[in-house]
């Protein structure tokens, strides 16, 4: 409790009243809030050592270079990757999803080609392969789920075929909290040698992530997603893609020698980061890992379970609410709804009474479909929430459910 | 009435709620659930205003040189902003409704409903109501 | 004077010794400094209202949503944009113009079609190009310059044909800081109805601009060398293409439905800006744009246009100084070389005596080859820059020539 | 002498200017310009360390179960780095080479010269001589 409070002190932002009410925020799987040790380090970067990097000979071009790479290491280190040229920075991870796509388009996939995705993915890892299947032929295969909303394993043996090229899978449901089971992929994938790529958009922020064991081909996340700025993300690439994938986005930075005639490319991380990149959202997702392993990602991943299972616990004493993807293997998300209301209406009381929930679609209509909702609402934890919180958000959802009844 | 004078209404009959606005929301969602607003056979695709999460439907006709409106919306609060705005707006003539400033929103402390931000459709359905009303006059 | 003081006392990072000397900070074409209005703009969002945008039903998520469409808003203003949608947030110049050129590779370009860029376009305006060149049997012409590195206006009817499908310039050379005349290559693009791309990377900074009396397709720039954060950019686009511009990074708010069977887009600038946008860096760039507007983009012309003269003057005077492009017409860029030396030991013994230099070929390898050159040394103007920090820089270069030769 | 012994030399040559780094650079720019490192013959394109701005050009040789490195580079700062790597390092076994830790560059405090991110392909020439001498081992 004294740790937690110590926690609490370093995010500012959680001591603020809406409506009147002590905010409770809720809505960690959208983004969370940044420890002042994040916010600091963007405002020390651009106090001291602000300065484009790379190919600079004075000291603060140097300086900005070293906090830059070192960034890279951190984020390397953090996620085990061997050889930190294959950590890229990218803006987020739609945009990694995004050069990932546009790279296999250019060498990789083929008409007639075809991508196995799952019911439960984020529009960010459906629409670009999409938008490549309707442009070039290509054809997406969608693993059903179970009637617990989890995957349904077994079903996928038989989407695949000798077109298959690619899995591309979310690690944890940002809507329903489901943990994929990463192990079950791989070995299906393994067997037809085919490439897996994870979305661990929603994982990165919750569990322990070592990629040199995960062993997959892609994996990708965002830093405001787990206490790091917006505008930064993680394009990680097994060392045969390092080398493999195209160029897609091409820019200043990325080569050894141009001339109208011909560009040599550069090796490594460079060729995917064109251009000035985020420099200081770069430093400040190093500093959102730094304040992850302060605290240790199991003990987020154990306090975020615990704050799961009792919010679980409480609201399936609500006759009123269901409860999606009830499955105990979860991280730090519940989506429910109230019978009869629209989730609109209840996330506009709660947020009336200071907590703030996610509701509507959260960006996975298909799976919205076959749960066949409208949309949920969307309650997500950090590492800064507390079972009290919790109980003032059951205390309220029942006073919205009697407003709403 | 004018619509002045059903605005003035409005906020007379909310200023009773003074700070209590668990009052205001339960009023508003009465206001939702009292009437079906809009005949089934109107909330069809094209008369749908999207918003990102709630939507809304209107119908606008022209009858005795007034505009009647009829609308609904699938969730309840939005559906009492609905309704607020049909009453203030419905039955009166195009050249007052396109000049009507709704200020009564921000009296009776509903603002945030009309925020461009808000998920809910409402502000694109004021804009329709008011060049469905600009339509009648040319 | 005390207003130049009051300038710089909002640039901490200013008052700092590098080697026990006063930094000289003139390497603003790579990237400017940020005043403390910026700086603060970024934690106070981070410390108050950092929420995840759009479709939020809480308050945070309206409050950030505001934030981030008022940035628009201000942005739009500034370069007096009629419609805010046609304002687009990319992750920088470089991300800008890959977009515009993965879009117009989809449904506007054919193979065999011919685009044309000017000889000192920095490769950020050249690479995407080329690979798409490379790629789709397109043609890259290049424009020429003169003897004295400005553009060759009446060698440009003869490069274009009716393949000719853009003209993709930029508007302030990054190396030699000439200004090119928007007004004469945009006779020769609309004679023959040919859509025009402005790199504004390095005239954004330096001078005002209106975009609706400019009048062309595409404008881009960064924040990062105009006061703002790195990691946040503008594409601006004119209202045809504001619609014709084909999705080529689709993602979450991106879209109006999805299913695996049809997705149905966003109208507006939505369309362009996949998954979580870089809330932080568009509040930053708007903070930045206040600041301009604050001291004057006129002012800030002015002042920098007194500092290159200053600057050519004395370094004139030197005999070893060579410099390139030595018009008048030019915003607050010199590029020079000191005879027989190397562009890289000169720009380190200059770092020694604190003053920051860029040296290198500046991402235009293809300028460099038409100067001749390994690099050049470039000193490059902020409105922070002054009179006394050019004297400082002529002395300590004397200095430096002596070492060396 | 041994690379200590010479790296000690080297030391104490730069000690004499004490903080003048005027006078180290000075004497670090005659190092680069007193000889012609490399047989011109051997500034080959595959020889060529390329770093961002300044070029270096390597070429090494087994004497006598020495280790022989002859080099160049086009700027002058970076050449007479270079010769000061090339004069302790040269002339020695293998092994010892591999071992070397180049602690010299930072006590005579040049160090930002050899950081990674410096642009003059220093650190790629090092990491380039000692995997040639390792190459000579095996
Ligand atoms: C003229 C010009 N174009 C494009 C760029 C690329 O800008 P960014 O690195 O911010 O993407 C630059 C920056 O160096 C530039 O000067
Ligand atoms: C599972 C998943 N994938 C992808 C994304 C997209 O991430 P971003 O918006 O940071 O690009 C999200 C974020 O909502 C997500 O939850």
């Amino acid at each position: 409790m004294k740790e937690q409070n110590k926690i609490r002190d370093q995010f500012p932002i959680l001591n603020q009243k809406i409506n009147g009410y002590d905010l409770v925020y809720f809505d960690n799987g959208a983004t969370s809030q940044k420890p002042l040790s994040v916010i600091e380090s963007i405002s020390d970067y651009y106090k001291n050592s602000n300065s484009n990097i790379h190919r600079g000979v004075h000291t603060l071009s140097r300086k900005a270079t070293e906090l830059f790479e070192q960034a890279r290491k951190t984020v390397a280190q953090h996620f085990n990757v061997k050889n930190d040229q294959q950590v890229i920075f990218t803006a987020g991870t739609t945009d990694s999803i995004n050069m990932v796509v546009q790279g296999l388009a250019k060498n990789y996939l083929q008409a007639g080609d075809e991508i196995i995705l799952s019911t439960y993915e984020h529009h960010s890892n459906i629409l670009p392969w999409q938008l490549w299947a309707e442009e070039n032929g290509g054809k997406l295969k969608v693993i059903s789920l179970l009637d617990d909303q989890t995957i349904d394993y077994a079903a996928i043996p038989a989407l695949i075929s000798s077109k298959t090229k690619l899995i591309a899978i979310t690690h944890v449901s940002n809507t329903l909290g489901l943990i994929t089971d990463l192990e079950k992929i791989k070995t299906i994938a393994q067997k037809n040698n085919i490439p897996v790529l994870v979305d661990g958009a929603q994982s990165a922020p919750h569990m322990p992530i070592d990629l040199q064991k995960l062993n997959v081909d892609f994996f990708v996340c965002s830093a405001h997603k787990m206490y790091g700025p917006t505008g930064i993300g993680l394009l990680y690439l097994s060392e045969k893609w390092l080398k493999d994938l195209a160029t897609s986005k091409p820019g200043g930075g990325t080569i050894k020698t141009v001339s109208f005639e011909k560009t040599e490319y550069a090796d490594g991380a460079l060729r995917f980061e064109p251009g000035t990149p985020n420099i200081s959202g770069a430093i400040g997702f190093a500093a959102a890992i730094d304040f992850v392993n302060l605290v240790g990602i199991n003990a987020i991943f154990d306090h975020e379970h615990e704050l799961v299972q009792y919010a679980q616990k409480k609201m399936s004493e609500i006759p009123e609410v269901i409860i999606y993807g009830k499955s105990n293997h979860k991280a730090g998300v519940i989506s429910f709804n109230v019978e009869g209301q629209h989730p609109f209406d209840v996330g506009t009381l709660l947020d009336k009474y200071g907590i703030a929930v996610r509701t509507g679609h959260h960006c996975t209509q298909p799976l919205m479909n076959c749960l066949n909702v409208q949309g949920t609402v969307r309650i997500s934890f950090a590492i800064y929430n507390t079972k009290e919180e919790i109980d003032i958000f059951i205390e309220k959802l029942v006073k919205v459910i009697k407003m709403l009844s | 009435m004018t619509i002045q004078e059903i605005e003035k209404e409005i906020v007379e009959e909310f200023d009773i709620f003074g700070d209590d606005w668990e009052g205001k929301y339960e009023h508003l969602i009465d206001l939702g659930k009292s009437l079906p607003l809009i005949k089934e056979e109107f909330k069809t695709e094209d008369r749908i205003i999207k918003g990102c999460q709630s939507r809304v439907w209107l119908n606008s006709e022209l009858k005795e040189g007034n505009v009647v409106y009829t609308a609904d919306a699938d969730a309840i609060i939005t559906k009492g902003m609905v309704a607020l705005m049909v009453r203030v707006l419905s039955n009166h003539k195009p050249e007052d409704i396109v000049k009507a400033d709704l200020k009564f929103v921000d009296t009776i402390g509903l603002k945030e409903h009309l925020s461009p931000t808000r998920a809910n459709g409402l502000v694109s359905m004021i804009n329709k109501m008011k060049a469905d009303a600009l339509a009648f006059i040319k």
